[in-house]
């Protein structure tokens, strides 16, 4: 543990935090039912990227600074984010209207392509 | 500190260095998490002192009286030990987690909010280039809280406070980020301390008075910002005469003041948010700590005091900005949902923009403010037209913790 | 014995809080708590958006997903939210399928991530010092990159511009819906006190 | 909600929601003691309001038809606790009503003065409840402040500070005590600067006027078609006080009293004293109107105790004796209503010739007054029906009783 | 107030529906038979010059000793009586109508007397109705809502009957 504190981070640990909430959010879409939950999992799936963006991006977690992205990666973060903000809200208000015709948000329902 | 409770550990407790860093670093890091908390605990304890006492006046009585002398100072004191001796109450048919964990949302958004704000040059917990941003963002998480707590509550009451809750924070944050955006586009910057400095000198070096729009400004951000804090006439979630108590209905003992605090936190947190803002932060109306030269080109003692009377100034002015705010609590009647959603997009929402769009024009066809404009000459020299990289360039590098 | 690097021990602690509580979503099947989980995840998200030195990014992780997506969804969730709904139970073998193909799937790019010697320390002594990155984000959209020499992201950020106002209608748009005045089949158990 | 589309079958919705039932009380800030109001809400839309009412029920009448008039006058005064000079006064002017008792004039205006500050003392808590609904706790306490030097001087009347039993058939229990009209002159001298404290605070004050102006219409008819009394009524603009149309066994007592009745008539009420005006926006018969009628009728019978403690002073006679405690009644039936602070409080007395009714009947101004509820919050917003309810001014212990 | 023309001019149009009039008392009432009930108040309710569009009270009258030893000195007659105080705005003048019922209907003991309702003339008569029903056992027949008002919706037995006893027992609570 202690090993583990003393030593600098790098873009490889970041990379395992983005590549774990990246499955969470697979594993999320792929088993819920609920249509909010599988926006959920989406959500994560966009973190996880981002997490990604954002460490190669950074100035000083990689040895040889000059190969990160710079702002570049932030600004492709930036990108995602609110492209994310917008799905997220298409994605509401689809959920809202197939309960509004179903009386149910569960996705396993939506079989009909019809309104 | 952490150093000092290393060497005490390997000395007296016999543990290895490899646990005794850590640990040194732990306690360290606990005992200035407490100093912190604390500060702003009693900081909210004094506030809802103050709107007792306040809202006595207001009301042609005393307030408190008795616990702790004349002006019932310790009254707030005695109530905290009385919250946390009732009983912890929870709805049998509430969500047992969402219910637990709703107050503590609510507290650490509130507090979390803190630790961007700067109350004198440098004096800041971490010093952020986006701090009014983040500050605004973390304000945010409190809703979430209040959301929580209304559904996890299983109260059909709570169900309304929080909905409500939802609809107008969410309608107000857009407002307010808009009038925030005008003294951030004056001063070129987020950061809270180059828009602090920024300010330095005479009292029309305050952004309220840079020109005209700012002056709109300001009165719409209190109102956007007494909205989003959730106090009267905007108490809507709470709405006692309507929703019983709102979402913290079922809300009893120590849990019930969390909330308390974490309402008064924010209150004061958006005041001195506006006096930093709009009010010279801790700059006075008159420059009184640089005209007899108490900052950092005279010693760090000089320029400690200095700080010490920018950060009374700076409470002095915000504490100003929580007894308007108590003073229109116990004036108002409250607004109606749908009045005060209109409020915020009719009403708000445009002005803001409006101005938002004439301070723009105003800083690009009269640069320096009303005042330079005016050609009001300023004692001490100040000018406004400092680049805001420069600006920046010259904080310290890192803000002490602390 | 070397010092802690106090960088590292923040980064293990925001990075314990979103693995954590992203698990936590997929484990939860009550969707309000899931919707909790998910913005404790996406607030330690921002945790390491600030230790990359992506304060800006970090700040509007927070304020968007926390302040804005995580409200309307709590906003779709209570408006859907009856015992009925708040929990579907999913089926065994979905779980174990789905369990398999992220196990693959994570093995893979934990592979990837620590493929690269380059990748596995940086220097991150120079983290704690603050960069004015707002300022340059800034110009970088509006396609001025001064820091680069190259030409910045105007017409991305035109066309999500465009992008935002036409989902703000879109999803109004599809909100609505038209029903009976009268609706048919009401709930029995809305019905009691 | 509902917009306008061909089919008026088909409605437009934002989002499909479920209606939920919300129970208002009987533990609740804003219903005035222990009603209950079961809301059938949609959101924020309140669609339908059932009032249950029964929860302070203390079977008063079932009481009366064992004890004496005078052994239940202190049950009147448990009705509208808020008004219990006027509940006695109703009482004991049916009581004489039965025994054809001529009262002493002294003790008329001794009544008038009694009831008519027992009035503003109830419209005062009236004022500053509908504060307190509306979410603005400092009216409410000035108000109160006002009322306890009104609970004062009845307190030196008659001992009581709010079941009074001070008025009882045959007079009063009492005279007033010596200095007492002194006393009441001052009160009554600072009262009106008080009154545009008020003025400022909730009749022009603009989120007021907003939550009031055009919430809880209440039409002419309705009013009277639903029974509704006093200030309800004539907020609606229905011109009508019992203290000037009533039976002449009341309204003898306000015999050469000058008073206009506060109805508005062609847009403007009576106006002696420099009232703030009414908002353009208000329609006749919103809370905005029933709430100025009460502020309005505070002014009026200040007046009117002015007028009978110059009468009072100078007036021949007894403070009036009060009636044996088993006065044999004659055999009959009488029914008398008098104006009380909250609507017209009727009492109907059957005697079969002895000493005790042989039934007795309240009726209740606020039981009729109450009952318009449920047409006036159906569509309207759940924060309107603490307006609502509150502006009608309800005290459970009349509705109950 | 109501005059012995008034009597006249009811008996004239109503002819059975009016039952009796006693003009002497302190306060004159007229009696109507429950058939007729609705009319003749629809009629005073609507008719110009009449317009009594105030109902101020229903009270419900029982007149039963259970005392045998006082029933001997009973004045009256053993009946209920539903009584109708109404007002007329624009004339300002009372009128009070009674409608004179058996205890029990078919004196079968437990069968309500039933009225007609005039709720749909006057709304207020809605709750006075639902207050009379719940305390003194009146059926209002086509009421709209004909629920007890006052006492719980379980409650046993109408309590200003003169022979009604109190429960001895309501839910675990002791009644007597």
């Amino acid at each position: 543990m202690t090993n583990l504190l003393t030593q600098p981070v790098g873009v490889s640990h970041y990379m395992a935090v983005g590549a774990v909430m990246f499955v969470c959010g697979i594993v999320c879409m792929a088993t819920k039912r609920n249509a909010l939950g599988v926006l959920m999992g989406i959500e994560l799936v966009l973190n996880g990227a981002n997490i990604n963006f954002i460490a190669f991006g950074s100035a000083y977690l990689q040895k040889d600074s000059a190969m990160s992205l710079g702002l570049d990666g932030q600004l492709i973060a930036l990108f995602v984010i609110v492209l994310a903000a917008a799905e997220a809200a298409v994605a509401l208000a689809i959920a809202l209207n197939f309960y509004n015709n179903h009386h149910s948000i569960d996705v396993d329902r939506a079989d009909e392509l019809k309104g | 500190m952490a150093e000092f409770f290393t060497t005490n550990l390997i000395e007296y407790v016999s543990l290895s260095e490899a646990w005794a860093t850590p640990l040194g670093y732990i306690l360290a890091a606990m005992i200035h998490i407490a100093l912190l908390l604390n500060v702003v605990a009693v900081g909210a304890l004094g506030f809802i002192w103050l709107e007792r006492k306040v809202a006595g006046r207001i009301q042609d009585r005393l307030g408190p009286t008795r616990v702790g002398g004349r002006f019932g100072w310790l009254q707030t004191l005695a109530d905290g030990l009385k919250l946390i001796t009732k009983e912890d109450l929870m709805p049998a048919a509430a969500d047992p987690f969402l219910f637990r964990v709703a107050p503590y949302v609510a507290f650490c958004a509130s507090f979390a909010a803190y630790l961007a704000l700067p109350f004198a040059t440098g004096w800041v917990g971490q010093h952020l280039n986006v701090a009014v941003f983040f500050i605004l963002a973390v304000l945010g998480i409190e809703v979430f809280g209040v959301i929580l707590a209304g559904y996890g509550s299983a109260s059909k009451w709570s169900l309304f406070g929080a909905m409500r809750e939802a609809a107008q924070v969410v309608s107000y944050e857009v407002p307010l980020g808009l009038c925030v955006i005008v003294p951030v586009m004056i001063a070129g910057t987020m950061d809270l301390i180059a828009i602090g400095d920024m300010q330095a000198g005479m009292v029309w070096n305050w952004f309220i008075f840079h020109d005209p729009f700012t002056f709109i400004t300001f009165w719409v951000f209190f109102t956007c910002a007494t909205a989003s804090v959730n106090r009267a006439p905007f108490d809507l979630a709470e709405a006692e005469s309507e929703l019983v108590a709102g979402f913290h209905t079922e809300y009893s003992g120590l849990r019930w003041s969390f909330f308390f605090m974490a309402e008064y936190g924010s209150m004061f947190l958006v005041s001195v948010l506006a006096a930093i803002l709009f009010f010279g932060g801790w700059n006075g109306p008159i420059p009184i700590t640089e005209i007899i030269g108490l900052n950092e080109t005279n010693g760090a003692l000089a320029g400690y005091v200095g700080n010490l009377l920018g950060m009374t100034n700076l409470i002095i002015k915000a504490s100003l900005g929580v007894t308007v705010m108590i003073w229109v609590r116990w004036s108002f009647p409250r607004l109606r949902i749908d009045q005060v959603i209109t409020t915020c997009l009719k009403y708000c929402t445009p002005i803001a923009a409006m101005m938002f769009l004439g301070a723009a024009l105003w800083i690009l066809y009269l640069p320096g403010g009303l005042w330079a404009t005016l050609r009001l000459s300023d004692p001490l020299g100040h000018t406004r037209e400092a680049a805001p990289d420069q600006q920046a360039a010259a904080m310290p590098a890192d803000g002490e913790r602390e | 014995m070397d010092q802690i690097n106090w960088h590292t021990f923040f980064f293990l602690l925001s990075a314990l809080g979103a693995c954590t509580f992203a698990l936590m979503v997929v484990f939860t099947s009550n969707i309000v708590r899931m919707a909790f989980f998910l913005v404790l995840s996406l607030t330690s998200t921002a945790g390491l958006f600030f230790l990359a030195g992506a304060d800006f990014v970090g700040a509007m992780q927070i304020m968007i997903y926390v302040g804005g997506t995580m409200v309307l969804l709590v906003f779709g969730v209570m408006l859907t939210a009856q015992e009925r709904f708040v929990s579907l139970k999913t089926s065994g073998g979905t779980w174990s399928l789905a369990a398999l193909a992220g196990g693959a799937l994570l093995a893979v790019l934990l592979q990837t991530a620590f493929s690269v010697d380059d990748w596995k320390a940086g220097d991150t002594a120079q983290a704690g010092q603050s960069q004015t990155t707002a300022t340059r984000i800034g110009l970088g959209l509006l396609g001025a990159r001064f820091d680069e020499g190259t030409s910045g992201y105007l017409l991305p950020f035109e066309i999500v511009s465009i992008h935002l106002l036409v989902v703000l209608i879109g999803a109004a748009y599809l909100a609505r819906a038209k029903r009976r005045a009268k609706p048919s089949a009401d709930n029995p158990a809305d019905r009691s006190d | 909600m509902s917009t306008d589309v061909d089919d008026p079958r088909i409605v437009e919705f934002d989002v499909r929601t479920d209606e939920m039932l919300v129970n208002m009380g009987p533990q609740h800030p804003s219903t005035h003691g222990v009603l209950r109001l079961v809301l059938r809400t949609d959101g924020e839309i309140v669609s339908e309001v059932t009032p249950h009412i029964g929860y302070l029920h203390r079977c008063a009448e079932k009481i009366g038809e064992n004890l004496t008039p005078r052994q239940w006058i202190p049950y009147t005064d448990r009705m509208d606790y808020l008004a219990g000079m006027n509940m006695n006064l109703g009482w004991s002017l049916t009581v004489e009503k039965l025994l054809n008792y001529e009262l002493p004039e002294k003790a008329r205006h001794l009544r008038v003065i009694i009831a008519e500050l027992n009035r503003i003392a109830s419209h005062f808590v009236g004022m500053g409840a509908y504060g307190l609904d509306l979410g603005t706790f400092s009216p409410f306490l000035y108000a109160f402040r006002e009322r306890e030097k009104i609970l004062d001087l009845f307190e030196d009347a008659c001992g009581a500070r709010l079941t009074y039993s001070y008025i009882t058939p045959g007079g009063a229990t009492d005279d007033l005590p010596a200095g007492w009209l002194k006393k009441c002159e001052t009160f009554l001298d600072q009262l009106l600067a008080v009154i545009d404290e008020c003025h400022t605070l909730l009749t022009t004050n603009e989120i007021f006027i907003r939550r009031t102006v055009n919430v809880g219409v209440l039409s002419p008819e309705m009013a009277i078609n639903y029974g509704c009394t006093g200030p309800v009524l004539r907020g609606s603009g229905v011109d009508h006080d019992l203290r000037r149309d009533g039976e002449e066994r009341y309204t003898e007592m306000y015999d050469g009293y000058a008073f206009e009745v506060i109805c508005e008539t062609d847009g403007h009420y009576p106006s002696d004293h420099d009232y703030p005006p009414v908002p353009e926006s208000a329609v006749l018969g919103d809370c905005w109107h029933r709430f100025y009628v009460r502020m309005l009728e505070v002014i009026q019978a200040m007046d009117l105790i002015r007028q009978a403690m110059d009468r009072y002073s100078t007036a021949e006679g007894d403070y009036g004796v009060p009636i044996k405690l088993f006065e044999k009644l004659p055999k009959g039936e009488v029914y008398l209503e008098t104006e009380c602070p909250r609507g017209q409080m009727g009492f109907y007395l059957v005697s079969d010739g002895t000493s005790i009714p042989w039934r007795t009947r309240a009726r209740s101004s606020c039981f009729s007054n109450l009952s318009v509820t449920e047409e006036l919050c159906r569509g309207v917003l759940l924060a309107d029906v603490p307006a609502v309810v509150g502006s009608l001014d309800i005290v459970m212990g009349e509705i109950d009783r | 107030m109501s005059g012995p023309n008034l009597v006249d001019q009811l008996k004239q149009r109503f002819g059975e529906a009016i039952t009796g009039a006693n003009l002497e008392a302190i306060d004159p009432w007229i009696e109507v038979s429950p058939q007729g009930l609705v009319e003749v108040c629809r009629h005073l309710h609507d008719e110009p010059g009449l317009e009594f569009n105030l109902l101020n009270c229903i009270s419900g009258v029982d007149y039963f000793q259970p005392d045998e030893k006082k029933a001997k000195k009973f004045p009256w007659d053993v009946h209920l009586e539903v009584v109708y105080h109404m007002w007329s705005l624009p004339h300002k003048r009372s009128l009070v109508l009674k409608v004179m019922l058996p205890r029990w209907k078919d004196d079968k003991e437990g069968e309500l007397p039933e009225v007609p309702t005039v709720s749909g003339i006057w709304r207020t008569a809605d709750w006075h109705e639902r207050e009379v029903y719940d305390l003194m056992g009146v059926r209002f027949i086509g009421h709209p809502d004909p629920r007890r008002i006052l006492c719980p919706e379980d409650w046993v037995g109408h309590p200003l009957r003169r022979d009604y006893e109190m429960p001895l027992e309501y839910h675990g609570i002791r009644g007597r």
